[in-house]
């Protein structure tokens, strides 16, 4: 027979007003098992506690009902308490008789009775609680970052600065990402290339910080604090620990036509190649697809020019693992091109360009360096035109949203403009400008104010070439749509940004969530807007939306606290609100059929197999499931699927909620 | 609605999440809505945790109706625990049909963690319902015609 | 190869060349079209500006009609019938009641399963492969392709061709030897259906047309629509009024580019009728 | 106060067009080949319509530009956001006619399509000589086009006998059947 204590609180006048609390507790005094129930003006107060605190070591109470306020306010403080007498502080419940009775009905016998009835249903749930203890989990303190834009480089590094391993592996064979392609940058017109390389050395050279290029996951098993990382290391042809980077091959390489991603077409690569001079590493690569060996069996040039016999064509891709505890996504975003726009000529416009291809023409690095020259006959344009949203707020073509950054950036490319080509007129069709972040506005409003770039404002219809002109054909809207046509020499477009190639699939692999437009999606947009859905696994940057290098930053920075912040941790401690499969003496073992139905309805992949073997010859008696009690987060969801109730949850089990229902309807 | 019926006060069970609808009836409390005294809370950490097996029980016990709710599609604290409790609804449904149980006594419905003025309308439409329905007595019988199957 | 057959009425009449260049060019691959029997006007803007239900009965009762006779694909050369019954049918097949009232109003059953071809529609599926064979004469000049508004929007039901710079019918002339030039007026509208009560605009609106297909180069423009080559040619007066030098390229009706290049003759191919002189 | 009668209702209840999408980029009037001359350009007429005042739904439809829009579909076709401008026009072309307010500068439009239909209706098929003549009729306009018809004959492009469907009440009756619901004089 349990021995139970029920403490009513009044919380002055709140609960005192309508609920009759002497009443409930002496009701509450008869009830089976009740060992002792009193009334209190303030339970959580420190006299209130004590009152309990007392009452557990006089009675030796082995469960406590708090009729009070809503659990989801003092469940912890007197559980707490609880704990401090010496009960296990999950042999405590709270009966909410305030938030779900006395404010929420009329003085009277029936608010009186409700809050008897339920108090009632947590003496039964209380009297079938069992003691739990909190889980602990080990923690792999060594995290993993995908993708190494300025998102994955500053996770990195602020994870590394806090002493923790680091695995950054980066698709492509340099680090770097967007910010690596920018000219200057907005709102400051800082030089990207300036401020981000001493970064990606920062990486390179960082004695936590494991480099990967080239390389991307395969698979990831496990859970927070204790994932598998399977990484593809793509062959580079080289070996990395033997070149110098001293450039002779690529210099010698005769397939020289390769339009350079780095520059966005706009230039040309070899086939053995190192995406730009700042790269990091900066050791090349050979490109499979376009090599003479590789495609047609010649040349191995390369090889012969190598002082350092470095390039291996017989290399294959291969895996490692790796021991990780917490993984960074910051795989980033892509633009649209302009083949994409139909109106705008399907890309075959040499002088349309997407704003990308714009910052390698005002890039100093870039195929002009710097100068802006249209890309099919190299003068430099007296008329320029600049569409935002090419693709953005557009729900029929392209997408709904609006890709944020655009407006920022088509001001600052007309500023650009206008700073290198002084006697230039530049024109931007806009729907509305946003520039909603510090220095935004001014930066914006200095565009047109002081560089006088024409603003107007209006979507364009068409673009089409004449006599080597872009004729513009847009409307101004604040002239009552009056239309504006332009003979422009180059147009670019502000492409909508969009979630970066294998998006979906990366998020498939990890089993994060993401939107219908495949950027990842976050735990809770405003709360908790750097953590995935999944336990351990963390966003930052523009692979989550498009963002601008700043909220960029301060995401990764804001991921790499959560790594940081589990890291501290000895071990991982969890509720222990999880769900169980129950286990018997042999030979029955568990009730647990091995219908794996648990498995299918588990959202977090908790629900593992276990081989039950006989002792001697070690053959499989029966595989019957097994929750993982590092993934299993406690949404009871199996316990409800499992139809022979094998499967129960902790501290809501089938035995506790069917006393509690049975109690509450009792009169 | 029929004069006796007025008299009558139903006994209603809800089956709530710990995330949504529990928040949202303690902002009703803070609110200070007033609503009606018949439904009584049940606190569980998801829909998706709520065994359907649990409201027969609370019909065996005496149950006139029922309330189960949770967080809106897509809001779910556990991503999916509210899409399987909808889904098992369909079946369990059909289930509670073909036993001759009264469908219209389990009010299915989504409140979230700031809906504290639904929850107070939920409950006092469903207190208007089930009373319109009267006692639910045919419960018993069923229950009784099952055991005595279940005897055979 | 036998295929339905819906003239409309600008065929009839001010077009009749493009029927006579459809027919022979027909004939001379081997395609035999079967006209509908008892066909009406399609109703054409008219019936649209003025009287929503009488612009889809009066389409519908032609696709009635067809499907009356047997036929399961019918071939309409006039752009603007083609796009009225496509989007007839197109409208019927979304909304029930809207096809009840339909055909209450016209008395016919109706199913809406007929397949509707334009004239490019029918040269790519029956007569794409035929031709090369047959060409004796390649028709060797540059030329801009105009398609107008109708043939190709809108998209979402006729589903033809690129919506912005099509290229069904400048692969054509490829195909017969010619060369397409790219422009920019592929699919502007030429003022279609306001020819006779606004000849201002339409003559303004053709203007652009025609001098940015001569502008690039065009020796003809080539075209597959009665209303746009009405526009262009018989209102060449009119457009040259509003053009500082006056223009005297070529209409070509996509037929008769063919006709020309299989050996047609001119008058198979009804080229003495155009008011702008085809000096090809 | 709220207009609940105004036109941008009565063309989402009859049509399901819903003027509120627009957000007034316009792209419709920057491709529109008539904008120029339309007193109001067609992204113009959707925030008229917009505003649901009295004063805007006068103003669209006395509007010139409802009657020179040619249904190209071109507005449309590049809409971001669908607004099915053409379906609109027609649908404003019927009100104007319905409230008398037709533009007095689109009355040769009219008087085209009228004639129009009128051949159709008494032939089946359109018959141009016809067409002219009761067109000149309506609008006075006795020698627009009068220079063309002596080359159509010679060309052979105009006939002086309609061409008839074999039982002409067919029409008549398909017209008549359609005019029960709206009207087409
Ligand atoms: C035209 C243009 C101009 C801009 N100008 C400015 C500006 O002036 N100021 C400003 O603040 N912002 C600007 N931005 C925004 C800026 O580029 C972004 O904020 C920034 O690049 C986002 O960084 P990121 O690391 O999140 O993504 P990214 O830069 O996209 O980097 C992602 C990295 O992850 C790698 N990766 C992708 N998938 C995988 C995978 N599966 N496995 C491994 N690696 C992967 C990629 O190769 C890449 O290196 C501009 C953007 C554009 C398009
Ligand atoms: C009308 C309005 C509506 C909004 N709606 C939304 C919305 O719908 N969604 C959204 O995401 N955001 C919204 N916001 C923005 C949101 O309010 C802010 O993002 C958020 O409050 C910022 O939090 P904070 O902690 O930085 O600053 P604050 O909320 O300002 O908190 C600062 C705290 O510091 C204290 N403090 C100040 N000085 C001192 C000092 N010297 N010493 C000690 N303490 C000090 C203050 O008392 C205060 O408690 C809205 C803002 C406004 C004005
Ligand atoms: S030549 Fe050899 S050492 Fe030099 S960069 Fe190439 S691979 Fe490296
Ligand atoms: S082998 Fe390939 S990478 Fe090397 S030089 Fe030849 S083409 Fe270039
Ligand atoms: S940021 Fe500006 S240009 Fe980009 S989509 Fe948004 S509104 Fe358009
Ligand atoms: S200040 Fe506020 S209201 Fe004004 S543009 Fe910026 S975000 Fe919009
Ligand atoms: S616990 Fe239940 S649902 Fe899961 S495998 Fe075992 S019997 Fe099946
Ligand atoms: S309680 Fe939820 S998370 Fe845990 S094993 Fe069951 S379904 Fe999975
Ligand atoms: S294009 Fe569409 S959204 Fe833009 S102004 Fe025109 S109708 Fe409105
Ligand atoms: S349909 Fe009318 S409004 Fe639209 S583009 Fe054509 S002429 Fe202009």
């Amino acid at each position: 027979m349990s021995k139970i204590g029920v403490f009513v609180c009044h919380c002055g006048e709140n609960i005192a007003a309508t609920v009759d609390c002497e009443k409930v507790a002496n009701t509450a005094a008869k009830f089976d098992g009740v060992e002792f129930a009193t009334d209190y003006k303030y339970m959580c107060s420190d006299p209130g506690q004590n009152l309990i605190k007392n009452a557990i070591k006089e009675h030796h109470l082995d469960g406590v009902v708090v009729a009070s306020c809503s659990p989801r306010m003092h469940e912890p403080t007197f559980r707490k308490a609880c704990s401090e007498a010496g009960l296990n502080p999950f042999m405590c419940e709270v009966a909410n008789i305030r938030e779900h009775c006395s404010w929420v009905h009329e003085k009277g016998d029936a608010t009186t009775q409700k809050a008897i009835d339920i108090v009632r249903g947590l003496v039964e749930k209380v009297s079938r609680d069992h003691p739990l203890e909190s889980i602990h989990v080990p923690i792999t303190k060594k995290a993993l970052v995908i993708g190494g834009g300025i998102a994955g480089i500053q996770a990195s590094l602020d994870i590394a600065n806090a002493g923790h391993k680091v695995i950054l592996i980066e698709r492509d064979p340099s680090i770097g990402g967007h910010m690596s392609q920018l000219s200057e940058t907005f709102p400051t017109l800082d030089c990207s290339q300036c401020i981000l390389t001493p970064r990606m050395v920062e990486v390179a050279q960082h004695p936590n910080i494991t480099l990967y290029t080239y390389a991307e996951l395969e698979k990831l098993e496990g859970f927070i604090g204790n994932f598998k990382a399977t990484i593809r290391l793509k062959a580079k042809s080289i070996d990395e620990d033997v070149c110098t980077g001293c450039g002779t091959c690529t210099t010698k390489c005769p397939t020289k036509k390769i339009p350079s991603e780095f520059n966005q077409g706009l230039g040309n690569r070899t086939a053995i190649y190192v995406p730009f001079p700042q790269a990091v590493p900066n050791k090349p690569v050979i490109d499979k697809d376009h090599c003479l060996h590789y495609q047609k069996g010649v040349c191995g040039l390369c090889e012969k020019v190598c002082p350092t016999h470095a390039i291996h064509f017989g290399q294959d891709d291969s895996f490692i693992t790796e021991d990780v505890g917490a993984v960074v996504l910051a795989t980033g975003f892509n633009v649209l091109n302009t083949d994409f726009f139909p109106e705008y000529g399907y890309g075959k416009y040499k002088d349309v360009i997407t704003g990308l291809q714009f910052e390698r023409l005002a890039s100093a690095s870039g195929p002009t360096s710097g100068e802006i020259r249209r890309p099919s006959d190299g003068k430099i344009p007296q008329k320029i035109v600049f569409i935002a949203c090419a693709g953005s707020r557009d729900p029929a073509k392209g997408i709904p949203y609006c890709s944020k950054i655009c407006c920022m950036y088509t001001a600052k490319h007309a500023m650009l403009y206008q700073h290198k080509v002084h006697d230039g007129e530049s024109t931007v069709f806009y729907m509305d400008i946003r520039a909603a972040g510090k220095n935004y506005e001014e930066f914006v409003r200095r565009a047109i104010e002081e560089d006088g770039v024409n603003y107007v404002r209006g979507r364009v219809a068409r673009v089409y070439e004449k006599d080597g002109k872009l004729i513009v054909k847009g409307v101004d809207t604040l002239l009552g749509a009056k239309p504006v046509e332009i003979e422009a020499d180059m147009v670019v477009l502000a492409t909508a940004g969009v979630a970066n190639a294998g998006a979906e699939e990366l998020a498939q692999k990890l089993h994060v969530s993401y939107d219908p437009y495949h950027f990842f999606a976050e735990a809770h947009p405003k709360l908790r807007p750097v953590e995935t859905n999944t336990a351990g696994i963390y966003l930052a940057g523009a692979c989550q939306a498009p963002k601008d290098i700043p909220d960029t930053v301060a995401a990764a920075s804001g991921a790499a606290v959560k790594v940081a912040g589990l890291f501290s941790q000895p071990d991982l401690v969890r509720e222990p609100i999880i769900a169980k499969v129950n286990r018997m003496p042999p030979p029955v073992f568990s009730t647990c059929v091995g219908c794996f139905m648990c498995e299918t309805a588990c959202p977090y992949n908790a629900i593992e197999r276990e081989e039950i073997k006989d002792r001697r010859s070690g053959k499989v008696i029966k595989t019957i499931a097994k929750v993982n009690p590092g993934l299993c987060q406690g949404c009871g969801t199996c316990v409800s699927f499992c139809r022979s109730k094998s499967i129960d949850m902790q501290g809501f089990s089938n035995e506790e909620m069917f006393a509690e229902v049975q109690a509450l309807l009792e009169d | 609605m029929s004069e006796t019926n007025q008299e009558f006060e139903p006994r209603i069970v809800a089956f709530v999440c710990n995330w949504c609808t529990y928040a949202g009836a303690d902002l009703a409390g803070t609110s200070r809505l007033k609503y009606a005294t018949n439904v009584k809370i049940v606190r569980f950490p998801c829909t998706g945790r709520i065994d359907f097996m649990l409201l027969l029980k609370a019909f065996e016990e005496g149950a006139d109706g029922i309330i189960v709710s949770g967080c809106h599609p897509n809001d779910c604290h556990y991503t999916s625990g509210n899409f399987h409790a909808r889904r098992r609804w369909t079946v369990f449904r059909g289930l509670l049909d073909f036993m001759g149980i009264d469908v219209r006594r389990i009010h299915f419905t989504w409140v979230s963690a700031a809906e504290g003025a639904k929850w107070a309308d939920i409950v006092n439409e469903t207190v208007a319902d089930i009373r319109a329905l009267g006692p639910y007595d045919e419960y018993k019988s069923i229950a009784s015609n099952f055991e005595k199957e279940a005897a055979k | 190869m036998k295929i339905g057959f819906y003239p409309g009425c600008s065929l009839k009449g001010t077009s009749r060349e493009y029927n006579e260049s459809v027919q022979a060019i027909c004939k001379a691959l081997d395609v035999e079209l079967v006209t509908i029997k008892d066909w009406n006007c399609c109703g054409a803007t008219a019936a649209h500006s003025m009287n929503r239900a009488l612009s889809l009965a009066l389409p519908a009762r032609v696709l009635a009609l067809a499907e009356q006779q047997g036929m399961d694909e019918i071939v309409v050369p006039c752009a603007s019938c083609y796009n009225r019954l496509s989007v007839t049918q197109y409208e019927l097949a979304n909304d029930e009641n809207l096809k009840k009232e339909v055909v209450d109003a016209m008395g016919l059953p109706y199913e809406g399963k007929v397949r509707i071809l334009n004239v490019i529609q029918m040269i790519e599926k029956y007569l794409l492969d035929v031709i090369p064979a047959k060409v004796t004469s390649k028709f060797e000049h540059a030329v801009a392709c105009y398609y107008g508004c109708l043939l190709v929007r809108p998209h979402k039901i006729l589903n033809f061709d690129r919506v912005e710079d099509p290229q069904s019918m400048d692969r054509i002339i490829s195909l017969i030897g010619g060369t397409p030039i790219d422009w920019g007026f592929k699919t502007e509208c030429c003022g279609a259906g306001l020819s006779v009560s606004r000849t201002d605009l339409v003559a303004k609106l053709s203007a652009n047309i025609v001098k940015d297909a001569a502008d690039r180069g065009a020796k003809a423009i080539i075209v597959a629509c009665p209303m746009c080559h009405s526009n262009l040619d018989m209102r060449r007066p009119d457009i040259n009024e509003v053009l500082d030098s006056p223009i005297d390229i070529p209409v070509l009706y996509i037929t008769q580019a063919i006709g020309l290049a299989i050996g047609l003759s001119v008058e198979e191919l009804g080229l003495q009728r155009h008011f702008v002189k085809v000096n090809l | 106060m709220e207009n609940k009668d105004s036109i941008s209702r009565r063309l989402k209840a009859a049509t399901g067009i819903d003027t509120a999408l627009c957000y007034q980029c316009g792209k419709c009037s920057a491709g529109c080949v008539l904008a120029d001359d339309m007193d109001f350009p067609p992204s113009y007429i959707l925030r008229l319509l917009q505003t649901e005042t009295p004063d805007s739904d006068r103003a669209v439809l006395t509007s010139n530009a409802i009657w020179i829009c040619l249904n190209c579909e071109n507005c449309i076709g590049r809409c971001p956001k669908e607004v099915d401008i053409p379906s609109m026009m027609d649908f404003l072309r019927a009100e104007s006619r319905k409230a008398g307010l037709v533009s007095p500068k689109a009355k040769t439009v009219i008087a085209f399509h009228k004639s129009f239909l009128e051949q159709v209706r008494d032939t089946g098929r359109l018959y141009e000589v016809g067409l002219e003549m009761a067109y000149k009729l309506r609008t006075f306009r006795i020698f627009q086009d009068v220079k063309l018809v002596p080359s159509m004959l010679a060309k052979g492009k105009l006939h002086f006998l309609p061409e008839k469907l074999s039982d002409t009440s067919v029409m008549k009756n398909l017209f008549q059947r359609i005019s029960g619901k709206e009207d087409t004089k």
